[in-house]
């Protein structure tokens, strides 16, 4: 199999590509996500605080 | 006026939940076709070889009988939820978890004693040796009414939700795992000539461990739903 | 006494909340000078609640509906005393029935048998008389005038005037 | 009226202390990130047995070891929160599972990676990998029954008794796993069969403290934005500097 022996010679690229470049990729997603989180939060307060102050 | 004694609870409830399944027969049958059904299921998904089938038998078993009791758990509670009666219950002197204790005992009459007796036709089916099947009956014996008390827990926190049922199942299947593999490993350790007292202790053990602490739990459960 | 109010006040919540079904948003609840969460067991031997559901299951037969929820209660009842029971209501001849071949105001008064088989001293009703045609309201009022007599207590909400004879009600409006 | 303060304004404290601690904890985690994949890919010697594939270890048992102490301190959370019914600790508890879970799902992808050299597969019902699909499970119940309750309160406490529950049966599970696997002749490599390195001991040291201080900030983060989102009607949020604005 192509992969296999793929992997054989290129070991660092595989576990690169493979673990570290995944794992870092969840690990900026999850940070992406909070902070756009964040982000979501402070406007729907905002929005809150500017409702309540009309009425 | 005469108060009732706690045992005397236990059966009346019991009894109330055994009738009103026997007025609702159909919701019985369903699950055990069901069970039947995907059992039958595999051999037409596997193919008919009676080495493949005979070894996967208690597996198939096993996990069909996971999935027919999950089906069922829904019930549990929501009819009692939605007419007021578990309102009452709540405000019952006597203690919720009894009550609790009790509808768990009806759910596994109504739903997991009958795959268990339906479970050596099937067995047959898939051509178990009689040792094999009696062990099989054995071990579901113990496990069902650990799914009936450990998927109570799961039916009373999914109380009134939308999608209950699938998230209940997504709860419930992972916290039965153990059951699922000592039941079936005690089958295997027959068929291999091995012994199956350690298999029926665990799961003995388990069975205990959820009688003391299910029906708390439940209870508890049921108060953080309903309130 | 009588618990008033607009659609929306919260009258269900405070019933609801006086009998523990509902967690106090601040505050406690006293029965006899213990807090309800800690005299658990004998407040609810000693009250008994009415919600807008009738807690009564369609497949099951009046007097099986009244047999086992009075059991829930904790109490036993023998068959000769819920016959008399649900006779003294207006089912009679109905007892044998299964319940969802009854009427809405009938299904009430199944609901209520269970006042009658109790010894509890505080009901909390909550809209008793839904449903219930005027000779039920009239044999509901006899029969809080005759629990008032027995020094018992009841709160109830309701959009009907309920005249109890020789009884002065307390009121209480939310608004 | 001691406890009531602390009931109430733990939450209004904690919002700034928070704030304060991520850059605290968020710096050293990329500085202890660089020294460990530094530390592991120039300084650690190349395994006998393993050739270059062992390095991955260094993010696949940390990641392990992370989504099991979360679950751990989550349900910890989580039964403060049932127990004393305080807000924050339910908070903290619902902000740890995400994280938990992704490094769950981060150990099952490292360590299928690492199978598939070694075993010549991507997926083998090992125990210890199978422990941890249902880890994965565990913590996939607890956010969806929270997600799927729309009342706060009542989705704090069911998912908190769930995962006591679930932290119950942890152990169980594993054991009956692992028995399981043997019962079947699973597999027998194992990562600590070769004595490990000095330095590949370092390199998954500071991997490990990167990963706690990263898991930190992620929860510190998201409690936040919770403690923002279930406090909006309140008169301190809207007076908060970033909300002014």
């Amino acid at each position: 199999m192509s992969l296999d022996v793929w992997m054989r010679e290129n070991p660092l690229t595989y576990i690169w590509l493979g673990s570290y470049a995944v794992a870092f990729l969840v690990f900026a997603v999850e940070v992406a996500m909070v902070i756009h989180k964040r982000k979501i939060t402070l406007r729907q307060v905002r929005l809150m605080r500017d409702a309540g102050g009309e009425e | 006026m005469k108060k009732l004694s706690l045992p005397g609870l236990l059966v009346l409830v019991v009894r109330r939940d055994l009738v009103l399944a026997m007025r609702r027969r159909a919701d019985v049958l369903t699950t055990l076709i069901f069970f039947v059904m995907v059992v039958s299921l595999f051999p037409l998904g596997v193919g008919p070889e009676m080495d493949m089938l005979r070894k996967m038998a208690s597996g198939v078993l096993w996990v069909a009988a996971l999935l027919s009791s999950m089906l069922s758990l829904g019930r549990l509670f929501s009819a009692d939820y939605l007419d007021g009666t578990l309102e009452q219950m709540m405000l019952a002197p006597q203690s919720l978890s009894m009550l609790v204790l009790g509808k768990m005992v009806a759910h596994w009459m109504v739903s997991g004693l009958p795959l268990v007796l339906m479970a050596p036709v099937l067995g047959v089916q898939f051509d178990m040796s009689a040792n094999a099947l009696g062990v099989l009956i054995l071990s579901l014996l113990l496990g069902t009414p650990i799914l009936s008390m450990v998927g109570a827990i799961g039916a009373a926190l999914t109380l009134g939700l939308r999608g209950g049922g699938v998230l209940l199942s997504l709860l419930v299947l992972p916290l039965c795992i153990p059951v699922l593999i000592f039941g079936t490993g005690a089958v295997e350790a027959i068929s291999a000539g091995l012994t199956v007292v350690p298999h029926m202790s665990l799961l003995g053990a388990l069975l205990l461990l959820a009688l003391v602490f299910t029906p708390w739990v439940t209870a508890q459960a049921l108060r953080i739903s309903m309130e | 006494m009588q618990v008033e109010g607009e659609n929306g006040s919260g009258k269900t919540s405070l019933l609801r909340t006086l009998c523990g079904l509902m967690m106090p948003a601040d505050g406690k609840i006293f029965w006899r000078g213990e807090d309800i969460k800690e005299a658990d067991e004998e407040y609810y031997s000693e009250m008994i609640y009415l919600g807008h559901l009738n807690a009564i299951k369609d497949e099951l037969s009046a007097l099986e509906n009244l047999c086992i929820s009075a059991g829930v209660d904790g109490l036993e009842v023998d068959e000769r005393q819920a016959l008399q029971v649900l006779r003294r209501l207006g089912l009679k001849g109905r007892e044998a029935l299964p319940v969802k071949v009854l009427s809405q105001g009938q299904r009430r008064r199944v609901a209520l048998s269970r006042l009658l088989v109790s010894d509890a001293a505080l009901w909390i009703l909550d809209e008793p008389l839904a449903a219930l045609d005027v000779r039920a309201v009239d044999l509901m009022q006899e029969l809080i005038a005759e629990h008032l007599e027995k020094n018992g207590m009841v709160i109830f909400t309701t959009h009907q005037p309920l005249l109890v004879p020789g009884v002065e009600l307390r009121r209480l409006s939310l608004s | 009226m001691a406890i009531n303060w602390f009931k109430y304004s733990a939450p209004t404290t904690f919002y700034g202390l928070a704030g304060k601690l991520i850059p605290w904890f968020a710096i050293p985690a990329v500085i202890l990130c660089g020294i460990s994949l530094y530390i592991g890919f120039a300084v650690a010697p190349v395994d006998a047995q393993q050739g270059e594939f062992y390095r991955i270890i260094f993010i696949h048992v940390p990641a392990s070891i992370l989504s099991m102490f979360l679950y751990m301190i989550m349900a910890g959370y989580a039964a403060l929160g049932l127990i004393f019914n305080t807000r924050l600790s339910s908070m903290m508890a619902s902000a740890m599972a995400p994280t938990g879970a992704l490094f769950a799902f981060i150990s099952l992808w490292t360590g299928a990676l690492w199978g598939k050299p070694m075993w010549g597969a991507w997926w083998v019902w090992d125990a210890r990998l199978t422990s941890e699909l249902i880890l994965l499970f565990l913590y996939l119940g607890f956010i969806a029954l929270h997600a799927s309750i729309d009342d706060p309160r009542r989705a704090d406490r069911a998912s908190a008794l769930l995962a006591i529950v679930g932290s119950v049966n942890v152990p169980i599970i594993y054991f009956s796993v692992k028995w399981w696997n043997t019962l079947h002749q699973g597999s027998t490599i194992k990562f600590s069969g070769t004595s490990m390195h000095i330095a590949m001991q370092q390199a998954m040291f500071t991997m490990l403290a990167a990963c706690w201080m990263y898991a930190i900030v992620m929860t510190l983060m998201r409690v936040r934005s919770i403690i923002l989102e279930r406090e909006r009607h309140t008169k301190w949020v809207t007076e908060l500097p970033e909300v002014q604005q």
